[in-house]
C-alpha cells in the first residue's frame, strides 16, 4: 500500500462523523427491534463502520454503490437520508422503496445507491455494469461493490472481477472480511489466507487493509477510487474487520469462540479512533460528544418520522411490476 | 423421537435426515452451516448429524450454490444419496444449470447408465418480512423440468415421511420448507414412515369444493374450513403434498364428486402450478363441472417487504373462504 | 434493407439491432462472440455491429452469463438499452439469478425509484440435434416470474419488430430465437417497424377450431393447414408472438367463435405455457366450449439426440393436423 | 514442474497408441460429416490429442473423468470403445446412451466417463462430487475434470477450485487451453497470461505445461495425479495447445490470422512426436504405421457398426427420464 493518501484534519473528523451515525445507528436499531418497535431482519453491522466511512469521503454522489443486506453503513455513509431509511425498514410509504424494498432493497438513486442485494454475490455484476455505463459516458465517476468475505467464493465474484479487468471498468471491489459467513468461519471454507491475492488471477491490484484502522482504510479507498477515476481499472481491498453480532438480530452467535469475540470487542475501532482523535488534538472531548448527540437526535427524529408515516396501501401491492411502455 | 409428545416441523425433518443417516451410511448432508460447529443449519435443521455421523458425512460449504448441488452430483453418480441444502428457494437461481441441465438430465442423456438420487431441500415462503428475494415460491420451474420431482410438506408426519421418500427416491427429488411453518407443531412421526411421492393427503371431505393446495396455503385452506361451514358450504381440502409428480387421481375424483375445484398456491397465479391443474382438471372433467376450475395464487409482483403488504400477497385463510363461498354460491 | 426481396430471420434481427443502434445511441449489445473481430455472431445476427458502431457499443464478452446480466443490468440502471445475448436459452441458467432475482425485481424491490429496460437475446429448438442442453424451450419460468417480458417471433417482420419494441421497452425482455428457424425467408421489415409487445398475430382465420402456438410451432401449425382443410376442418391459427403478457383478448375471441381451443408449444407440457391459457380460457369461456382445452407440448422427456427421437419430441405439422381433426370430429 | 515423472519407452509407444486413435478418429469423423454419413455437431480436437493421451496412460478405469462437448479425443484415450462411441454420435441403439446422448453427452462408466457436458464450466462442479464420493469411500481413485481456456473464466470453474481445495479432493483441474473460445481470441477475455496461476487463488498448486509435448504432459498429469492419489489434494493444470480446425464442424474460423494457424499447424504434435519416437528408436517407422493401419481399421469397423445399428424406437423417447422407485 503506497503512503500517498494521507487524511487531513478535517477528512479524519468527516470519517468520525460517519462512523458515529452508523455506530449509533445500529445501536438503535437493534433496541427498536428489541423493544418491539420494528419487525425487520436486521443484519447488524457494528464493529464494521470504519470501512464504509472511509469508502465514503473519498466518493462523489455521482459514484455509485452496490451493496449487500449487511449494508445499511454503506448506505449512510454514501449518504442515504436517515428519515428515508428509517421509514423504509419500518415498511412506510415514505421509505425510500415505499416500504416493498425493506432493509435488504434499499435504493437511493440521488445519492448513487443503485442496488442492494439479499443475494450473496450479486452486489459485484451489476456494480460492473454501473462502471461500464459511466465509461462509455466519459464520465470519472466510479462504481463500488461490497461484499462479504463468504461472497468471496461464489461464482459472481470471479466472473465480475474478471470482466472488469479485461475491460478496465472503474470499479473498487470491497470485500469486508469480517471472518464469517453466517455460523461459518473464514478459515473453514476459504483455502488461502488473504482475499486480496486474488487479485492476481485477474492481473489487477489488490490491497489488504486493516479495515478497522480509518487511516489505513482511507489511503487503501483513495488509491483504489483514484486509480479507477484514472481509468486504470478495478482493485480489489479486502478490508479486515469483525462483526460484533450474531448473524442476523437474533443469532447469538454461539459459533464464535469467546475469546476470538473478546479480543475483537476490546479492539473496537469506534473508541479507539475516537481517543485518537483527541489524542492527536484533532478534536475535543465536547466536540465529539457533541457530534454523538447529534447523530442520536436525528436518528430519533428519524425512528419518530418513520413511525408515523402510513403503511403503503394496496394499490401497492401489483404496482411497480412493470413501467408504463413508451 | 418420543411419540406421545407434538414436535415442530424442524424436529421432525430434523429426525427424518438422523434416521435416515443412521439407516444407510450413503446418505450424506451438505449445505452452507449445516455443521455443528456452525450450529448445525440456520434453524436447526441438520443439528446433531456432523457430531453424530462425522465432519465427512455432514458437512458445511463454501457459499457456491453450483459447487454444493456440483458436489452432490458426482457423488450420487456412484452410489451416494447426498442431501443438499439449498438455504433458500431464491438461491436455486444461483444453482440452476447444476439442477436443471444436470441432475435432472443426466439419467436420460445417458441412455439410463447413470442416475442422480439427490435430495434438494430449501426454504421459503412469505410471512417473516424477508422481501424480494428471500420469499418466492418457484416450484412450478422444477415441475417443469423433466427428470426432477418437487414435494412441499405441510406437516410433521409429511416433512418426516417426505424427506425419507425423497432420499430413497431414484431421482433428483426438490423438497420445499415453508419457513414460516417451521415452528408449527403435529404429532411425532414414526420413526420409518415414508410418504409417497406422488400421493395427496384429503384434510378434510366436502361435498361442494375442492381445495387444492399445499405447504403453507394448504394449512390456510384448513384454517378456512369454520367460515366455510359458516356459510353453508362444504369444501374438500386436498393437500397436494407432491407437485411433481401430482396426485390426478384424488384430484380427479374429489372433484368429479364436488364439481367445482380452487387451486391455491403462494406462487403467483400467470403460469404458476395452478395452471397445469386446471388445465388437466377441465381436460379431464369435461362437461361434469359446476364452475370453470378457480386458481388464486399471489399476485403477479415480487413479494414486497411491507406487512400491511406481504399480509395482502398470500392466499391466506379468510380470503379462501371468501373465493370458495363465492364459487358455491355463485 | 431493401424491400423488394426475401430476407432471412438472422437478416431481419440484425437489421433490427442495427437501425436501433443507429436511432438510439444508448442501445448497447453484449455477448460472447458479438463483435465482428469474432466474426459478429455465432450465426451472423450481430455482424457488422461493432464495426459500424464501435467496439464499445458492440462488444465481446467472456464466457460469463452472471458478469454479461450483471453489466446489462448495470448499465440500464443509469440510461442504456442493452441488448445482452445468453447464446442458448439453456444458458440462462447459468444466469438465473441475475435475470429473475434481479433484472427482473429491481423496479419493484426500489419502489419504482430504478428500472432494467435491458433485453435477452437467446436461441433455443430441437431439430438441429444438438441433444439434452442446447435445445430446451423455458419460456415458462421466465412467464412464471414477475417483472419480466417474454416474446417469441416466428416471421421475419416480427423479429424485426419485436426486438425494436422490446428496445423501446422499460422492463427486461426475454427475446427467444428459433434456431431451425433463423434461415426461414419473409418479407423484409420495414425500417422502424414495430410489433406491440402482447399483441397475436391471427395466420389464418377458421371456424371449428382455434390452434394457440408461437414460434415454431406457430410455422407448423401454419403448415398443418393443408391437411386440415383436406380433412374438412377450418382451422383459425393465432402465433401469440408474445407470452409474458399474452393477448388474452384475441385468444378468447377467437376461440368464442370456433368453441375449441389446442395450444400447441416445444416446451414440455406439464407446469407449460399451454397449462396458463388452457386455464384461462375455460375460466372466461365456462360452458361455451365445444371441447376441453387441449395442449400439444413436448413429452415430458429432455430433448434427445438421436434424429428418430427428435423428431417425434416437436410438435410438427402433421401431428397438430391430427389432434385438431380430432377435437373436431371428436 | 518437476522432473520426477519421466514416461518409460512403452509408456511413451502407449501414449503414440492414442495419439494415433485420436487423430485418425477426428479426421474419419469430419469425413464422415462432410460426405453425409453422419449428422452430428463435431467439436474438433485435432491439435489436441496430446492432453487426454497423456492423461490416460496414468489414469485407471475407476478414475473418473468428466469432459465437455469438444472432448471425444478424452473419451477415446481414457477407453470409450470405438463402436459404442460411433453408434452414439451416428443415434443409435447401440450407442453408449442409446443415441439419447449423442456427441455432447456420452457417458461410459465401465471406463469412469461419467459425464460430458455441453455447458461451458459444468464438468468441474460434477468432477468434485465423484472425486469426493471416492475420498468418502476410502479409495486412492481421482477425479479428472477437462475444460477449456474460455471456460477458466465462468463462475464454475472459482467455486469448483476453491470447494476442492477446501476439501482436499482428488480431482485434477485439466485446462485445455486451445487460444480460442469459440470465436474468441484468448487475450480478448482473460486479463492474465497463464490460467494456471489462477492456482494461487486457491492455495492449490498451478502446472503451466506445453500440452503438445507429450513428454512434459505425461510429467505433468503424473506429478498432479500422484497428488491426488496421495491425499494431497488438487491441482489445476493449463495445457497449452492449439485447435487445428473451426469451433464446430463447418465454422471456417476466418477469425483465427492465418499466420497463427499457419505457425500451430507447423508444429502439430502429431508428426513430431512420431518422428521423435522413430529418432530415439523407440519404435520404427513400420510398427507406427502398423499403429495407424490398426487404428483406421478399427474405427472403419465401427463406424460400420454404428451405420448398420438400428435407430432407437419410440418407446425410448420418454424412458429413462425417472428410474423405477425403489
Ligand atoms: C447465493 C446465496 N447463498 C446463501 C445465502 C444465505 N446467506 C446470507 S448471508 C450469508 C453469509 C454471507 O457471508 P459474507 O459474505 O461473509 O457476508 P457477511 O454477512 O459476513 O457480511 C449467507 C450464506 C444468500 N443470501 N445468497
Ligand atoms: C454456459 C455456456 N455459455 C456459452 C456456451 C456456448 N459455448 C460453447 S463452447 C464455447 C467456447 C468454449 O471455449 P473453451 O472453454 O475455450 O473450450 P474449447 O471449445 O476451446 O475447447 C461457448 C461459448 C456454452 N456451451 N455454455
Ligand atoms: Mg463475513
Ligand atoms: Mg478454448
Amino acid at each position: 500500500m503506497t503512503n500517498a493518501y494521507i487524511p487531513d484534519g478535517p477528512t479524519q473528523l468527516a470519517m468520525f462523523r460517519k462512523m458515529a451515525l452508523l455506530k449509533i445507528n445500529d445501536e438503535k436499531t437493534r433496541r427498536a427491534i428489541s423493544t418491539g418497535r420494528l419487525v425487520m431482519s436486521f443484519y447488524s453491522y457494528r464493529g464494521q463502520e470504519v470501512i464504509p466511512s472511509a469508502l465514503a469521503v473519498n466518493l462523489r454522489d455521482t459514484d455509485y454503490l452496490c451493496t449487500i443486506y449487511r449494508g445499511i453503513h454503506d448506505m449512510l455513509a454514501k449518504g442515504m437520508p436517515l428519515k428515508d431509511l428509517w421509514a423504509e425498514v419500518a415498511g412506510r410509504m415514505d421509505g425510500t422503496c415505499k416500504g416493498k424494498g425493506g432493509p435488504m432493497h434499499l435504493t437511493y438513486p440521488a445519492k448513487g445507491i443503485m442496488v442492494t442485494t439479499g443475494i450473496v454475490g450479486s452486489s459485484m455484476p451489476i456494480a460492473n455494469g454501473l462502471g461500464w455505463g459511466a465509461q462509455l459516458q466519459g464520465r470519472d465517476d466510479v462504481s463500488v461493490a461490497t461484499f462479504g468475505d463468504g461472497a468471496a467464493n461464489i461464482g459472481a465474484f470471479h466472473e465480475s472481477l474478471n470482466l472488469a479487468a479485461v475491460w478496465k471498468l472503474p470499479v473498487v471491489f470491497v470485500c469486508q472480511n469480517n471472518r464469517y459467513s453466517e455460523h461459518t468461519a473464514y478459515s473453514t471454507v476459504t483455502p488461502i489466507e488473504r482475499i486480496s491475492d486474488r487479485a492476481a488471477a485477474y492481473g489487477i491490484p489488490g490491497i489488504h487493509v486493516d479495515g478497522n484502522d480509518p487511516v489505513a482504510m482511507y489511503a487503501a479507498a483513495a488509491e483504489a477510487i483514484a486509480r479507477a477515476r484514472a481509468g486504470e481499472g478495478p482493485t480489489l481491498i479486502e478490508a479486515i474487520t469483525f462483526r460484533f453480532n450474531g448473524h442476523v438480530f437474533g443469532d447469538p452467535a454461539g459459533y464464535i469462540p469467546k475469546e476470538e469475540l473478546q479480543t475483537a470487542m476490546a479492539a473496537d475501532p469506534y473508541p479507539r479512533y475516537r481517543a485518537k482523535l483527541i489524542a492527536e488534538s484533532l478534536a475535543t472531548e465536547a466536540e465529539l460528544a457533541e457530534i454523538e448527540a447529534d447523530c442520536e437526535a436525528q436518528i430519533e427524529e428519524a425512528i419518530a418520522f418513520a413511525l408515523n408515516s402510513p403503511f403503503p396501501g394496496l394499490e401497492e401491492l401489483s404496482s411497480d411490476v412493470y413501467g408504463a411502455a413508451a | 423421537m418420543s411419540q406421545d409428545k407434538p414436535v415442530t416441523i424442524v424436529n421432525a425433518l430434523n429426525a427424518a435426515l438422523t434416521d435416515a443417516m443412521a439407516d444407510d451410511d450413503t446418505v450424506l448432508v451438505i449445505g452452507e452451516d449445516v455443521g455443528d460447529p456452525e450450529g448445525g443449519g440456520v434453524v436447526g435443521v441438520t443439528a446433531g448429524l456432523s457430531t453424530r455421523f462425522g465432519d465427512h458425512r455432514c458437512r458445511s460449504t463454501p457459499i457456491s450454490e453450483q459447487a454444493i448441488m456440483g458436489a452432490a452430483i458426482g457423488a450420487s453418480l456412484i452410489g451416494f444419496k447426498p442431501v443438499a441444502e439449498i438455504m433458500l428457494m431464491n438461491f436455486t437461481a444461483v444453482a440452476m444449470d447444476m439442477i436443471v441441465n444436470h441432475a435432472a438430465k443426466l439419467r436420460y442423456m445417458s441412455g439410463g447408465q447413470t442416475s442422480v438420487p439427490i435430495v434438494i431441500r430449501c426454504m421459503t415462503g412469505a410471512g417473516l418480512s424477508t422481501g424480494g428475494q428471500h420469499s418466492d415460491f418457484v416450484e412450478a420451474w422444477f415441475a417443469h423440468t423433466a427428470g426432477m420431482k418437487v414435494v412441499a410438506p405441510s406437516t410433521t408426519e409429511d416433512a418426516y415421511g417426505l424427506i425419507r421418500s425423497a432420499i430413497d427416491d431414484p431421482d433428483p427429488v426438490l423438497v420445499i420448507e415453508n419457513t414460516p411453518n417451521y415452528g408449527a407443531k403435529g404429532p411425532a412421526p414414526v420413526a420409518g414412515h415414508r410418504v409417497p411421492i406422488g400421493k395427496a393427503a384429503i384434510r378434510s371431505e366436502g361435498s361442494d369444493v375442492t381445495i387444492v393446495a399445499y405447504s403453507r396455503t394448504a394449512m390456510e385452506a384448513v384454517a378456512a374450513l369454520p367460515a366455510m361451514t359458516e356459510a353453508g358450504i362444504s369444501a374438500e381440502v386436498i393437500d397436494l403434498r407432491s407437485i411433481q409428480p401430482w396426485d390426478e387421481e384424488a384430484v380427479l375424483a374429489s372433484v368429479a364428486k364436488t364439481g367445482r375445484c380452487l387451486v391455491v398456491h403462494e406462487a403467483v397465479t400467470p403460469f404458476g402450478p395452478g395452471a397445469e391443474i386446471a388445465a388437466v382438471v377441465q381436460e379431464r372433467l369435461f362437461g361434469k363441472l359446476k364452475a370453470p376450475v378457480m386458481r388464486f395464487g399471489a399476485p403477479f409482483n415480487p413479494v414486497p417487504f411491507s406487512k400491511s403488504l406481504e399480509d395482502a400477497h398470500i392466499p391466506k385463510a379468510a380470503r379462501i373462504a371468501e373465493r370458495a363461498i363465492a364459487m358455491v354460491k355463485g
